[in-house]
Parts: C-alpha cells; sequence; structure tokens
C-alpha cells in the first residue's frame, strides 16, 4: 500500500508571501486554511500521514523557484499551492512539469498560468485576470454604467486587465473614454485622481493591485470622486483591504471576487471557524486554498496514489464541490471553472457587524466568467 | 604559479599572494568539486553566482575605492539578456553567456562614462540613479515581460557537447565559471594595473601628478567589474531558467553590499564566504516565521559595529602577518 | 652653485591671471624658469604663490594668459598629461599612498613608462624587474632602511623624503616643490634642503618655500610675488637689498628665519 | 487660446499645484536628510523607515491612547527624535572616525530592521487614519478641488522648513553644527558641547521625518512600507540640490515636485524616473548639486 | 615690564602629566609652571610632545593622567567643553580653519568666554589681510592668512591663557614680525601665553622662560635672560 505513496506520506507545501505586499491577504492565513483542510481530513488519506510545510518566496522568482525545486528535490513534496505573485507562480509552473507533480495556484492572477504557459500538471484555481476583466466589465455595464476610465498600474498585470476589461467593455456596448498608465510604486495618486474627475466618464476602474489600489481609493475619497458622481470600481480588491481601508474611504466600491463570508450557511461555518484561529474573516485568495487542498486530498483518496498523471486526471474528471465552490470544474487546461460574483461595498450605516461589507450586484456564471477553450493560446488544448 | 627564491629584502618587502593562499584556494576548489554529492547543487549555484557578483562588486569597492550603488542594474540586466537570446533567439548557452556578459559591460562603460568622474556619496548616487533607470527599463521594455520577467528559459547543450539539463553538468558548468571569474579578478588585484588601482584609492590626486589619467583606469575597472557581474547574472539566468526584476532592483544592490561587507571588503574570499552565508541565511529563513529583513538587518548592523573588516578581514588582521593588501 | 644655467627657457608664463568671483589672485604675471636652475617663488602670505603654482601645474585653470612648457602651450593640457611631458609637482600637504610600502610607492611611479598599466591579466611579478631602480631612488633619499614599511608608518621627515624618491622616479625635467620644507625640524631641514640641491644637479626646479635662509643658500633666481603681482625678480642678493620686497615680505629683522 | 498642449489650461494649473504638495512633502523629507549629512556626514538610509515610524506612531496614538491628530503632530516627532537620540548615542556615535560609507551601511540596516519589524507586527495592508475634522473638506478653486487638508501640508511644510533654514544657516546655532561636522575635536575646545550637539541634531533630522510622517498619515495609508519607496526619490532630490545644502534641498524638493507633476500630465509613465534623469544630468553638470559646495 | 609678571601667582601648574594616545604613550611625567602674565615657549625636536602637552591641557587627547591645574582648578576629568569655558584658547598647529564657515563666522565661532577679548576693528587692524574677506569661505585664504584667522579668533573671546601652537609656521618674515608685535601687545594687556615654536629666535623675542622638551618630557627650563649663555646646551637639544 505504501508503494503507492512515494515516500510514504502525502506532502504538501504551501508557498507564499509571509512579508510582502501580499501577506496580509494571503500569507499565514493560506497556511491556516490549508491546516483546516487537512485537519477535515483527519490529517491522514487512506491511512497515509498529510505533511504541510511552508515557505516564504518573498516575491523573488528565484527563491521561489529554488525553494519548490528543493521540494521536489530534496522534501520529496507531491504538491505546491498558493503561490501569490505571477512571475514566482510561472516559475514554479515550469518545474512542476519537469519534475512531474503537481501545483495548484490559488492566488496569482496571471491569466498565462492556463494560456501559453499551462502544464498538464497546473491547476489555476480561484480567478485570473480575464475572469476579473470579463465579470467586472460585464456585470457594470449591464447595471447601467458605460462610459470608463482607467487608472492602471503601469505593468503586465495592470496592461492585461485595462485591455481585457476595456475589449468587454465596448463589446457590450459602453466606452472607454480614457486612461492614464500610472508608474508603480508611487505613493501619490492625486494627480491621476484629478484627470479622472476631469473625464466625462461614469466608472473609474482602477487596475492595479495591492497598495496602489488602497491609496487610490484612499485618496478618492479625500478628493470627493464619490460626491462628484463618479463610481469607482476596483478590479482587484480583498476584504482584508476593505477592512483595512475602512467602510468610509471604500464605500460605494464595486469589485469582484469569488467569494464573500457571508454568502450562505455554509461560507459563514468556514469563516467563523477561519476567524477564530486568525481573528480576521478569510480572504477569498485563502478561502481557494482550502477548496485547493481539499480537492487534491479527495482525488487521492480516489485513486489511492499520489502520482502526479493520475491525480491530476482525477481532480480533473471530479467536479469541485465545497463551501466556496459549488459544481466547479477542472478544464484541460488547468482552469477551474466557478462562479463569480459582483460586489459593492455597503455605506457605514448600512452596515450591521463588522465585516459586514459586500452586498451582492449580480453573479456572473461560471461559463461566461472564464476564458472558454476556443480562445484559448494553451498548447494542450491546440494538440487536441 | 611558480616563485622564484627572493633575497631577504625582497621577502620583506613585497606583500605578494604568497603560498598559503594558493593552498587555500585549492582547498576551497576541492571542496567546491565534491559539494554537490553532499549539497544541493541548485542552492550551490545559486550561491556561486551570487559569490561572483560579490566578487565583482568587491572589485570595485575593495580595490578600487568606489561604491557602486547600481550594481544589480548589470547583475539583472545580463540575466535578462541571457534569458533572452537562449529563449526567444534561441542561441547556445555560451553565446547567450557572452551576450550578457558583453551587454553587461557595454553598460558598465555607459554608467563608468557618466559617474566616473565623481566621487564617494556622489559617485553612489549616480549609480543609484542609473540602476533605476534600468529597473525602469526592466519594467517596460516589451521583452521583459514586466513583473512576469522571462520565465522557462531552456538550459540548452553547452559547446554542442554537455546537457545542461543535467544538474550536475550545470554545477560543473557554474563553477569552472565561477572558478574563471575569480582568477580573472585575482589576477586583476595582483598585476600592474591592480597597482594602480591601488594607488588612485589611496591617493588620487597623486597619482595625478605621476601622470596617470585616474579616470581611465576607473573606467577600466568599473567595466570589469560590470562584465563580471554580468557573467554571474546571466549565468544565474541559466541555472533558474528565469529572469526577473527583483535582480533590477535596488534592494538587490544593497544585498550584493550586504554579502561583501559581511565577508570582508578588498579581501580576494571574502565576498565569496559573505556571498555563502547570506544565501544560505535568506534559504533557511524562508521556512521560518522569523521576518526576514529583520534578520538580515540585525547582520547589517552588527557587522557594521563590530566587525567592519568582515569575517575574513577579520581572520586575516587576527592572523600573524601581512594582511591580504 | 649649481651648474651653470644655460639659456634656455623651459617653463613660461606670459599674462597669467587668476580670478575668484571678483577678487584677482594673480595678475598678469609674466615668469621665464631657464633650463638647469632652481628658482624660487616667494612672497608675503596670500601673495599668489600657491595659486601660481596650481596653475601651472592646470590644477587650477587660468582667467587669462599663457602657459608655455619647451615652447609648446600647454594652457589646456590635462594635468595628468603634463606630468607625461615631464612637468611634476609636489604637493604641500604631504602626498604619497599610505598603505603601500615604500617601495610600492616608488615602483608605481616607475611602472608608468612600461606601459603595461592598463594590463589587468599581467602578473605583479612583471613589476619585480623595477625593483632595482626603485631601492637606488630609495637610497638616494636615505630611505633604504625603511623600503619594506608601509608609507603611512614613517616619520613627516621621512615621507617628505619618499614624495621626493617618489618624484624623481619619473626622472621628471622640471620638479616643481610646493614649500618643501613647512613643518620640518631643523635636523630635516638641512638634509632635506642638500637633497634638492643634489636633484636640481641635472634637472629645473621651480620652489614656494619661506625658509629664507634655504632659498638665499638654493636659489639661482628669486621672483618676489606681492598681491598677485610680480614685485621683484633677480637673484637672492639683488632681489633682498631691494626696499619694496624688504618692506613688503623680509619686515625690518631681514632674515628672521632660523 | 484655451489650450496648452491639449491640455486646458485650469487643468494645468491643478496638476501644478499638486506638484507642489508633493513637493513640499519633498522638502521637508529631504530637509531632514541634508540637515543629518551636513552636520554628521552620516548618508541616513533609515530616514523612509523613521517616516513610517512617524505615521505609526500617530496611528498608535489615536487606536490605544486616543490622542488625536494634533496630539500626534507635536508627540510623534518627539517620539521619533527620541528614538532618533538612542540610535545616534549607541550606533551612529561610533562610526564617525570610519569612513562615511559606513554611516550609510548602518542606517540601510535599520531601515531593514524598522520595516521588517513593522510589517512582522501589523502587516503590510496599512492601518486608515482619518482626516481632522478641522481640515475635512475642501475648497473649489475653480479649476480644481483642492482638499484643505493638502493646503494645510504645503503651508506647514513650508513653514518647518524656512524656520529650519534660518537656523541653520542664519544663526550662530548653525555655525557651531557646520564647524562640528569639518572639525569636532576643535569646536570642542572652544567650549562647546558637541556629542550633545550632534545627537540633537540627528534627533532632529529624524523628527522631521516623524514630522513629515504625521503630514502624511492622513493621505496614504499607514503601512511599514510607505517610506522605502520614497527615500529613494528624496535621496535624488538631496544630491541635486547639494548634498548637505539646506537651502537646496528645500528648493529642489519643491521644483521637483513641480516637474514630476507635469511629467504625470504629459508622460505618466516616465513621472517616476523624471528625478532620476534630472539628477544625472544635474551631477554632469554640477558634480556637487545646484547649491552644494565643493568640499 | 608689565604689571603682570609682578604678581607671582600660578596660572597653569602641570605635574607628572602622563599622555596616551590609544596604546602609544606620548607624554612621560611632564612638569611645568606658567604663572599669570607670562610669555613662556616650549622647544623641541618634531614629536618631542610640544603639541600633545597643549592637547593634553585642552583635554583632547585620548588618556592623560597627573595634576593640570588652571588657577587652581583641576582640569583631569573635567568635560571637555568646560575647560575652554574657564578661559584657555587654544590655536592648533594644522590652524582648524572650516571651510563650511565663511572668514566671518570663523572669527566669530568660538564663543567669548571673558571680558575683555579684541574686538573685530581691532583684530583688523592687527591683521590687514583678514580685513574685507569676510565672505570668503575659510579655506579659501591662503596658508598664511588662515594660520592669522586662526590666532584672530581666540583673541575675540577673551581667553586669559592663550595656547598658540607654531604660530609663526609657514608666515613671511613681516607677518612673524607682526606677530611677534601681537604677541607682545597682548602680554601687555595681561594675557599670558603659552607658545610651540621651532623657530627659537623668534621665541627669544617675545618670551619670558623656555621650557624644552624631549620625549615626552620636560628636560630644561631656560630663563630669556639666559638664553645666550645657553646657546650652546639649546642647540644639542634642538640638533640644530
Ligand atoms: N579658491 C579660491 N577662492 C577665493 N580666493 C582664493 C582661492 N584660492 C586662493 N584665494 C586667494 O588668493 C590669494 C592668493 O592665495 P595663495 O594660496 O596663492 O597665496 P600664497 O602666496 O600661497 O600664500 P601662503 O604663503 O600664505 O601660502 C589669497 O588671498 C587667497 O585668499
Ligand atoms: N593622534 C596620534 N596618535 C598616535 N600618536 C600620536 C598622535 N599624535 C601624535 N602622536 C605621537 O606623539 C608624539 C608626540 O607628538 P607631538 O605632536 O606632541 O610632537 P610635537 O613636539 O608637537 O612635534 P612637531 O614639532 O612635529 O609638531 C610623536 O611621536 C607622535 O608621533
Ligand atoms: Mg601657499
Ligand atoms: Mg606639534
Amino acid at each position: 500500500q505504501s508503494a503507492a505513496y512515494s515516500d510514504g506520506k502525502i506532502k504538501i507545501g504551501i508557498l507564499t508571501d509571509l512579508s510582502g505586499q501580499l501577506s496580509d491577504s494571503t500569507g499565514q492565513g493560506s497556511i491556516t486554511a490549508a491546516q483546516m483542510a487537512v485537519e477535515d481530513f483527519g490529517g491522514a488519506v487512506n491511512g497515509t500521514p498529510v505533511e504541510l510545510i511552508f515557505a516564504d518566496h518573498q516575491n523573488k522568482a528565484d527563491v521561489g523557484a529554488s525553494t519548490a525545486r528543493r521540494w521536489y528535490d530534496v522534501d520529496q513534496v507531491d504538491a505546491i499551492m498558493d503561490v501569490p505573485n505571477s512571475a514566482v507562480a510561472l516559475a514554479v509552473q515550469q518545474i512542476t512539469k519537469e519534475k512531474d507533480r503537481v501545483a495548484i495556484f490559488s492566488s496569482p492572477a496571471s491569466s498565462d498560468l492556463t494560456g501559453k504557459a499551462c502544464t498538464p500538471n497546473g491547476i489555476h484555481w480561484t480567478y485570473d485576470t480575464y475572469a476579473l476583466a470579463h465579470v467586472t466589465g460585464e456585470a457594470v455595464v449591464a447595471s447601467g454604467f458605460d462610459s470608463w476610465y482607467f487608472l492602471t498600474s503601469d505593468y503586465a498585470f495592470g496592461h492585461a486587465l485595462e485591455r481585457d476589461t476595456g475589449a468587454v467593455v465596448e463589446s457590450q456596448k459602453g466606452k472607454v473614454v480614457g486612461s492614464v498608465r500610472m508608474p508603480a510604486n508611487n505613493a501619490d495618486f492625486s494627480s491621476f485622481l484629478l484627470q479622472a474627475q476631469a473625464s466625462p466618464a461614469k466608472v473609474v476602474a482602477l487596475a492595479t493591485a495591492g497598495a496602489d489600489t488602497q491609496n487610490a481609493i484612499k485618496q478618492a475619497a479625500e478628493f470627493g470622486l464619490g460626491q462628484s458622481g463618479k463610481n469607482i470600481v476596483a478590479l482587484l480588491l480583498a476584504i482584508s483591504e476593505v477592512h483595512a481601508l475602512g467602510l468610509p474611504a471604500t464605500q460605494g466600491i464595486m469589485l469582484t471576487t469569488p467569494f464573500y463570508w457571508d454568502m450562505d450557511d455554509q461560507t459563514r461555518a468556514f469563516s467563523k471557524r477561519f476567524f477564530e484561529k486568525r481573528k480576521a474573516m478569510p480572504t477569498f485568495y485563502q478561502a481557494g486554498v482550502y477548496g485547493a487542498v481539499s480537492h487534491y486530498l479527495k482525488a487521492i483518496k480516489a485513486t489511492g496514489t499520489d502520482a502526479a498523471p493520475t491525480v491530476m486526471k482525477t481532480m480533473k474528471e471530479t467536479p469541485v464541490n465545497d463551501f466556496m465552490t459549488k459544481n466547479g470544474t477542472v478544464r484541460e487546461d488547468g482552469r477551474v471553472l466557478r462562479d463569480m460574483y459582483l460586489f459593492q461595498v455597503k455605506t457605514p450605516a448600512e452596515s450591521k457587524s463588522p465585516w459586514d461589507y459586500y452586498k451582492l450586484v449580480r453573479s456572473v456564471p461560471a461559463d461566461r466568467a472564464f476564458r472558454p477553450l476556443s480562445e484559448s493560446d494553451c498548447p494542450l488544448v491546440k494538440k487536441m | 604559479m611558480t616563485m622564484q627564491t627572493r633575497d631577504t629584502l625582497h621577502e620583506g618587502i613585497v606583500m605578494y599572494g604568497g603560498s598559503p593562499k594558493i593552498l587555500l584556494a585549492g582547498a576551497g576548489l576541492l571542496l567546491a568539486v565534491l559539494a554537490p554529492y553532499a549539497l544541493y547543487p541548485v542552492f550551490l549555484m545559486k550561491v556561486l553566482c551570487f559569490a561572483l557578483f560579490a566578487c565583482a562588486f568587491n572589485l570595485l569597492i575593495g580595490f578600487a575605492g568606489l561604491l557602486s550603488f547600481g550594481h544589480a542594474a548589470f547583475f539583472g540586466g545580463a540575466a535578462y539578456i541571457a534569458a533572452h537570446v537562449v529563449k526567444v533567439w534561441g542561441w547556445a548557452p555560451e553565446f547567450g553567456l557572452i551576450a550578457a556578459t558583453a551587454v553587461a559591460g557595454l553598460m558598465g562603460l555607459v554608467f563608468g562614462l557618466i559617474a566616473i568622474r565623481r566621487q564617494g556619496i556622489y559617485f553612489a548616487m549616480i549609480t543609484l540613479a542609473l540602476s533605476q533607470m534600468v529597473f525602469f527599463l526592466a519594467l517596460q521594455l516589451p521583452f521583459t515581460h514586466g513583473e512576469d520577467g522571462i520565465q522557462g528559459v531552456p538550459r540548452g547543450t553547452l559547446f554542442g557537447l554537455f546537457d545542461l539539463g543535467q544538474p550536475l553538468t550545470m554545477y560543473y558548468t557554474v563553477l569552472a565559471i565561477f572558478v574563471a571569474g575569480f582568477a580573472l579578478i585575482w589576477r586583476t588585484v595582483h598585476s600592474p594595473f591592480g597597482q594602480v588601482l591601488k594607488a588612485i584609492r589611496e591617493n588620487e590626486p597623486r597619482a595625478v601628478s605621476l601622470g596617470y589619467r585616474t579616470d581611465r583606469y576607473k573606467l577600466v575597472a568599473f567595466v570589469l567589474s560590470a562584465s563580471l557581474a554580468g557573467l554571474a547574472g546571466g549565468t544565474k539566468a541559466l541555472v533558474f531558467q528565469l529572469a526577473s526584476l527583483t535582480d533590477v532592483t535596488w534592494q538587490m544592490s544593497g544585498e550584493v553590499v550586504l554579502m561583501t561587507l559581511l565577508g570582508g571588503m578588498g579581501t580576494l574570499f571574502g565576498p565569496v564566504v559573505g556571498a555563502g552565508l547570506v544565501v544560505t541565511l535568506e534559504s533557511y529563513l524562508a521556512s521560518t516565521s522569523l521576518p526576514v529583513p529583520v534578520v538580515i538587518g540585525c547582520i547589517f548592523v552588527v557587522c557594521v559595529l563590530l566587525f567592519r573588516r568582515g569575517i575574513v578581514g577579520e581572520l586575516l588582521h587576527r592572523l600573524p602577518g601581512k594582511g591580504n593588501r | 652653485m649649481t651648474t651653470g644655467p644655460t639659456d634656455d627657457i623651459i617653463l613660461e608664463a606670459r599674462g597669467l591671471t587668476k580670478e575668484f568671483k571678483g577678487f584677482v589672485a594673480v595678475r598678469d604675471v609674466n615668469l621665464q624658469v631657464r633650463r638647469g636652475t632652481i628658482h624660487a617663488l616667494i612672497g608675503p602670505n596670500g601673495a599668489g604663490k600657491s595659486t601660481v603654482f596650481n596653475l601651472l601645474t592646470k590644477f587650477l585653470t587660468p582667467t587669462r594668459g599663457q602657459i608655455l612648457y619647451k615652447g609648446r602651450d600647454i594652457t589646456r593640457t590635462k594635468p595628468a598629461d603634463i606630468a607625461l611631458m615631464g612637468l611634476v609637482r609636489s604637493f604641500q600637504i604631504s602626498a604619497f599612498f599610505p598603505h603601500l610600502s615604500v617601495l610600492e610607492n616608488v615602483r608605481v611611479a616607475l611602472q608608468r613608462p612600461l606601459g603595461t598599466s592598463f594590463h589587468f591579466w599581467k602578473s605583479e611579478a612583471s613589476l619585480h624587474d623595477l625593483h632595482g631602480r626603485a631601492l637606488e631612488l630609495i637610497e638616494a633619499v636615505n630611505l633604504t632602511p625603511w623600503a619594506g614599511h608601509t608609507a603611512a608608518e614613517l616619520p613627516y621627515g621621512r615621507k617628505r623624503a619618499l614624495e621626493i624618491a617618489t618624484t624623481l622616479a619619473l626622472d621628471p625635467e622640471v620638479m616643481l616643490l610646493d614649500e618643501p620644507l613647512a613643518g620640518m625640524g631643523h635636523e630635516d631641514i638641512e638634509g632635506t634642503a642638500a637633497l634638492i640641491k643634489r636633484v636640481a644637479a641635472d634637472r629645473t626646479v621651480l620652489m614656494v618655500e619661506h625658509n629664507l635662509s634655504v632659498v638665499a643658500h638654493l636659489s639661482d633666481t628669486i621672483t618676489v610675488l606681492r598681491r598677485g603681482e610680480i614685485l621683484a625678480e633677480g637673484p637672492y642678493e639683488v632681489v633682498s637689498r631691494n626696499p619694496q620686497v624688504m618692506e613688503a615680505y623680509m619686515g625690518t629683522g631681514g632674515a628672521g628665519h632660523a | 487660446m484655451s489650450h496648452l498642449f491639449g491640455i486646458p489650461p485650469q487643468a494645468l494649473f491643478g496638476q501644478l499645484l499638486l506638484g507642489l504638495i508633493n513637493g513640499s512633502f519633498y522638502a521637508l523629507l529631504s530637509l531632514g536628510l541634508a540637515v543629518i549629512f551636513g552636520m554628521l556626514n552620516v548618508v541616513n538610509m533609515a530616514h523612509g523607515a523613521l517616516y513610517m515610524v512617524g505615521a505609526f506612531v500617530a496611528w498608535l496614538l489615536l487606536t490605544y491612547l486616543g490622542v488625536g491628530y494634533w496630539g500626534a503632530l507635536v508627540l510623534a516627532p518627539l517620539a521619533v527624535g527620541a528614538v532618533g537620540l538612542v540610535l545616534e548615542r549607541t550606533m551612529l556615535r561610533r562610526l564617525y572616525k570610519v569612513d562615511h560609507l559606513y554611516g550609510l551601511l548602518l542606517t540601510f540596516g535599520l531601515a531593514l530592521i524598522f520595516e521588517g519589524a513593522f510589517r512582522h507586527q501589523y502587516g503590510v495592508s496599512g492601518q486608515p487614519y482619518p482626516i481632522p475634522e478641522l481640515l475635512k473638506g475642501g475648497i473649489n478653486l475653480g479649476f480644481m478641488y483642492l482638499p484643505t487638508y493638502r493646503g494645510w501640508v504645503v503651508a506647514a511644510s513650508l513653514l518647518v522648513c524656512l524656520g529650519t533654514w534660518f537656523a541653520i544657516e542664519r544663526t550662530k546655532l548653525g555655525a557651531y553644527l557646520r564647524a562640528a561636522t569639518e572639525n569636532p575635536t576643535l569646536v570642542q575646545a572652544f567650549g562647546i558641547n558637541v556629542p550633545v550637539m550632534v545627537s540633537l541634531t540627528y534627533g532632529f533630522g529624524v523628527a522631521l521625518a516623524g514630522l513629515a510622517g504625521v503630514l502624511a498619515a492622513p493621505i496614504y495609508q499607514v503601512s511599514p512600507l510607505m517610506g522605502s519607496n520614497l527615500i529613494i526619490v528624496v535621496f535624488a532630490v538631496v544630491v541635486i540640490g547639494g548634498m548637505g545644502s539646506i537651502l537646496g534641498a528645500i528648493v529642489t524638493g519643491l521644483g521637483l515636485g513641480l516637474l514630476e507633476g507635469l511629467a504625470k500630465v504629459f508622460y505618466p509613465e516616465a513621472s517616476n524616473i523624471v528625478v532620476f534623469v534630472i539628477m544625472a544630468v544635474v551631477l554632469m553638470v554640477k558634480p556637487a548639486g545646484l547649491f552644494g559646495r565643493e568640499r | 615690564m608689565p604689571d603682570g609678571m609682578n604678581t607671582k601667582t600660578a596660572m597653569l601648574e602641570i605635574a607628572d602629566l602622563y599622555g596616551f594616545y590609544g596604546e602609544s604613550h606620548v607624554l612621560h611625567g611632564v612638569s611645568l609652571e606658567v604663572r599669570q602674565g607670562e610669555v613662556v615657549t616650549l622647544l623641541g625636536r618634531n614629536g618631542a610632545g610640544k603639541t600633545s602637552t597643549m592637547r593634553a591641557i585642552m583635554g583632547i587627547m585620548g588618556k592623560r593622567t597627573g595634576s593640570i591645574r588652571f588657577q587652581g582648578t583641576e582640569l583631569i576629568g573635567m568635560a571637555q567643553h568646560r575647560i575652554p569655558r574657564l578661559g584657555i584658547g587654544y590655536v592648533p598647529e594644522e590652524r582648524g580653519i572650516f571651510s563650511s564657515l565663511s572668514v566671518d563666522e570663523n572669527l566669530t565661532l568660538p564663543p567669548v568666554v571673558k571680558e575683555g577679548g579684541m574686538t573685530v576693528p581691532q583684530i583688523h587692524e592687527l591683521f590687514p589681510n583678514l580685513r574685507g574677506r569676510g565672505s570668503t569661505q575659510g579655506t579659501r585664504l591662503s596658508g598664511g592668512e588662515q594660520q592669522m584667522l586662526a590666532i584672530a579668533r581666540i583673541l575675540r573671546t577673551g581667553a586669559t591663557l592663550i595656547l598658540l601652537d607654531e604660530p609663526t609656521e609657514g608666515l613671511a618674515p613681516v607677518i612673524i614680525e607682526q606677530i611677534g608685535v601681537a604677541v607682545r601687545a597682548l602680554k601687555q594687556r595681561g594675557f599670558t601665553i603659552v607658545l610651540v615654536e621651532q623657530n627659537f629666535r623668534f621665541a627669544a623675542t617675545i618670551a619670558d622662560r623656555h621650557y624644552v622638551m624631549e620625549e615626552g618630557h620636560v628636560v630644561d627650563m631656560i630663563p630669556n635672560d639666559q638664553l645666550h649663555a645657553n646657546m650652546d646646551k639649546l642647540h644639542t637639544y634642538l640638533g640644530v
């Protein structure tokens, strides 16, 4: 029996950001979520113990890559999960394929992971830039806000978001009236906000991430962008960030997410457990880690081995079902299809309790949210 | 190296690398050859790449007295070049490395022409400014792929003979590159050129009055250092099969200063020891919950306050007899 | 006395002027230094001696005027190039390489003519051929017992001697010395003065010096500067009797110096 | 002529005003840096981190002690200044005799420690800090909406900058400071207590950073990394102005704020490196910086 | 003779002074005494410890033991910056002109510690070279002008005991004469002066007594009126 499991253990490595920009929305919380998933399996699968290890990739691709290699070569790790930061994720994707193991990305954004950089060994779990663009673009225009101005972080992530969202907006008969590329790591956005304010757009979209998004939102409130009739849309915003900014600054902002803690009994139950451990509600990244670990262990349980090809095959054949994902599927390119939601941040008056932040605007079904296979540039798909 | 017997006067006068150092180097080399059987090769290769980088940096600060706070530009910039020509243009790895070294050398020439006439903190600041521009380019130019970097660079076959996909082959290649780079630095330090460089570091106006065009010497040293930093960066790109923004940030420039300082500025082996320690520490700390920057910061502070000579420098100082200079 | 002065002029300044933000430190100075002589530049403090000196060695750029060396205009030539042409200066504050040994200090000056100074691939051993000549020069300034010491360890007077040895290593045709005796004790002064005299035997020396007895003893020609202008010129006997010089420089007591 | 290079002139005024606001931050930060460099010959790499500490102290005061903005405006710089005093007394002091490089390296290490420790304790998301009641809202200037708070920032920092400049360049105390930089032993031998003066100078310099931190708290998220990127730009400002030149730091800070403001309108992608381009050019033409004295 | 000479009170008493720079021991039991209103020189070869003695008085030397009393107050153990405030002024041999200060700022830098110092116009009269140069950067002055400035700024403070370390080094004979005049004038006014001098012909024109130092301690004391009688001895001491 133990022959089916390499080194008699199932070893999962959480490669995450413990010290950088993303450490609040992933980091220790991701590790906690993974631990919860393992606990829910009783710590073992078919009698084989499950072991979790973690490391900080420090947002350096080479540190991430060398950790991944060492994990696979020396520590006999079977799967790597989480991996916020696209550069690290892309490197891990390559190495995982080379070593024929499993990588499930719940935190990076780049849609290349299931596009031109797709491999048979990688799954992109929670969301990607394509989904953010499409869900937001479609749902916001459908809600009647049809002229857009983009404030875009001047790097690949921002460019991709602006390009994709813009395309959707125009395809929905909306209009992009302007955009400005904002240099990275610049704390002052007032100049760009002023340019946005001067434009006739109804929507000011933030194609930004992390600290940039936070400062932009804070300064938008300062310059009264909301009062002057602009709707702010944040293309990527985690609940930890809304919490940090507070409702006075964030009220009215629209955002896309695959998960919010207060959606139904199951999400509330999980989130309550999580909250007790971390004193914060889970972000969608962290919830995604739980789902990824569970799905992986389920597949191992079903097949009785941790050999990557078998496990990958089973994961792709089995529908994803947990508190967060309803009837999700893992596509052949590694893309997980799930429903996505557009939320709006409540006003301080609407918020009844701590962490009561979002109200649902619209939900978008899985098949509309993600890039269809027909548009995919994943080599795995073309071959077929 | 042949060491003719000299009369006693010469013996006392000439502070020249004696045989103990050669022995030490030999022992180190032997260890390095055997190391991959005991330690993880990727880790060792990373150490070697950074060691070469730190040695190149040290050539400038330790032997020419110039603090560059922008060396990441050469290291990271060359990594992009190597990654691009190997991955996209499909060049063989050896040509990739040559291209990386050459481009870094060229960048060094440009940086040098602008910065070399300034001294001390001004020099540090100009190099920093220039490297920030390189960072900006790395973020903006299409071929670098922004924050995603160039990924999945094939290691290829060296000289059409050695498959670098094999970890050990790759390791020995990296070792060979390091040894070659290190030997060049050693030779440079102990060459007629190295003598002039030292003189300039000690008293530049005097060197001018002796008829040396000091700017040119400093420029040559700068280009040499940049090229070797580039060679290190290009090699690293092949080892990790990627080139990313991390390597062009100013924090990376700071890190190489730390390595050199920790090991011992102006000593030949210091940077190697320093690089080994810092890389080990970083990979060890990655899987603990200790905050990495705090630990690194503490080391920095302790070094500056208590061990300014660095580990190797401190050892040489305690050892009886002459120092390393 | 030194070798009889020949008639040709090796270094010449024409209409040399230097202004610092409206303050004229040197005004229209015409100076001719004859080959093979020791020429002294004296004058009260602030007269512009060091400034003239710095102009001649290109450490300052003249506001106006021309400098000719062996008939060639060197007004725009770079300092390092001037040294290459055989015009070498010493510094008022000792200039040497503190962490190199005495031998290496001299060798640095000797190695330039080898033309291998850019050869970073060559071994240092290629410089060992120079040791013989270096030790000769060290001997000439009585530094042999110190040859292996780090220059920083030398006592003050010996440092000046090292500086002269290093300068001699370039085999300069013209040596410019800025207050070579300043700060020396009596025991060193005589030795150094004798050394200057010895090395001047087959070259030209231009020096700035306050120690009048040494100036009187050594120099063939003296130029007296005052407020940036030349006040008098000639041999010591003539200059020292010039009443204007006495008033501006020597004072009532004449040569008050030891 | 209603448009200037395709931009309505009102919008241009607005952008220039914003540039001036940013510039006053640069001026305040680079002033502290210049004071420290000028007096101690230390390139204070920890300046950005101490700016962050200033903002955090304000936040901590509000969150745990209920002390509001105006209290923080006084207390936080004092706290940061005190931290500076301790650093100077225990560490920096040992480095005055060695190469200036080591001061740079030490403070670089200190910056890592401060940022790392705060990040470890408070995460990176940042903490919200409200604009004080008195300065809420804004004025419509016709060409733009100017938040009152930003107006206050400009006024406050200009005042502090000018006061500092006067104290250092035009008073006896300043002369002592400058002299002590060059030759502390001799100044001591004139009967001046140099070590205390130097400690206080460092304390004052970093207190300026702390003050900038408090001023920044209501505008930016109070986060451990808020100083780390800013500091590089501020360095450039100090170098362009001429290391150690007080006036240079102030004038260049404001000037660069304006230039950056223009860049943000005409070529936003490059607004981040404008300052570095200018720095390289300035140093090539005027090695000691615009207002620097060659030493 | 100025009235200062009559009051025989000891202004400065040094007894058994040992001094160190880090590891190296440079003063080996210096003892000397200077009375109110006297001009006393320290003679000796390079490295004899003249400068070190002055630095020891000012407290700017690594470690020192023994006793230094100024008007009865013990200086050893006193905080460095308080020593000058007792009325001691020091003109260092390297001059110590500040390049970041203008000439005027240099001149007015040392705080006035006692009444009776010179005024700026008086100083300009004594050193005409300094007149009109007030806004020039201190170190742009010529070497000799810097020396004048270094002396001048101490005269302003009203210090009653002035330590002058090689004030004539690098100065033109006329200026040396002027400084001689200045020193005599100061003596008239009751100042006490300790002078380090290589140029003992100059010293002879102004001093009351000469202490000769060798290897870190005082080996002899020669009153000025017995200088001629002791010329040979002096020559051996100084190696002339
Ligand atoms: N860079 C400068 N800026 C302004 N004035 C200067 C500068 N350099 C020199 N001077 C002035 O020019 C005059 C001549 O100075 P210089 O140093 O040549 O005098 P010197 O003859 O060498 O005097 P000394 O014998 O005292 O050394 C002085 O009054 C000095 O103050
Ligand atoms: N900072 C120092 N560190 C170590 N040794 C020193 C230091 N300063 C002086 N010395 C040594 O102390 C001794 C006495 O020096 P000092 O400067 O007192 O001599 P001096 O009599 O003033 O000579 P000079 O005529 O050259 O000025 C010398 O041997 C000198 O080398
Ligand atoms: Mg002079
Ligand atoms: Mg002395």
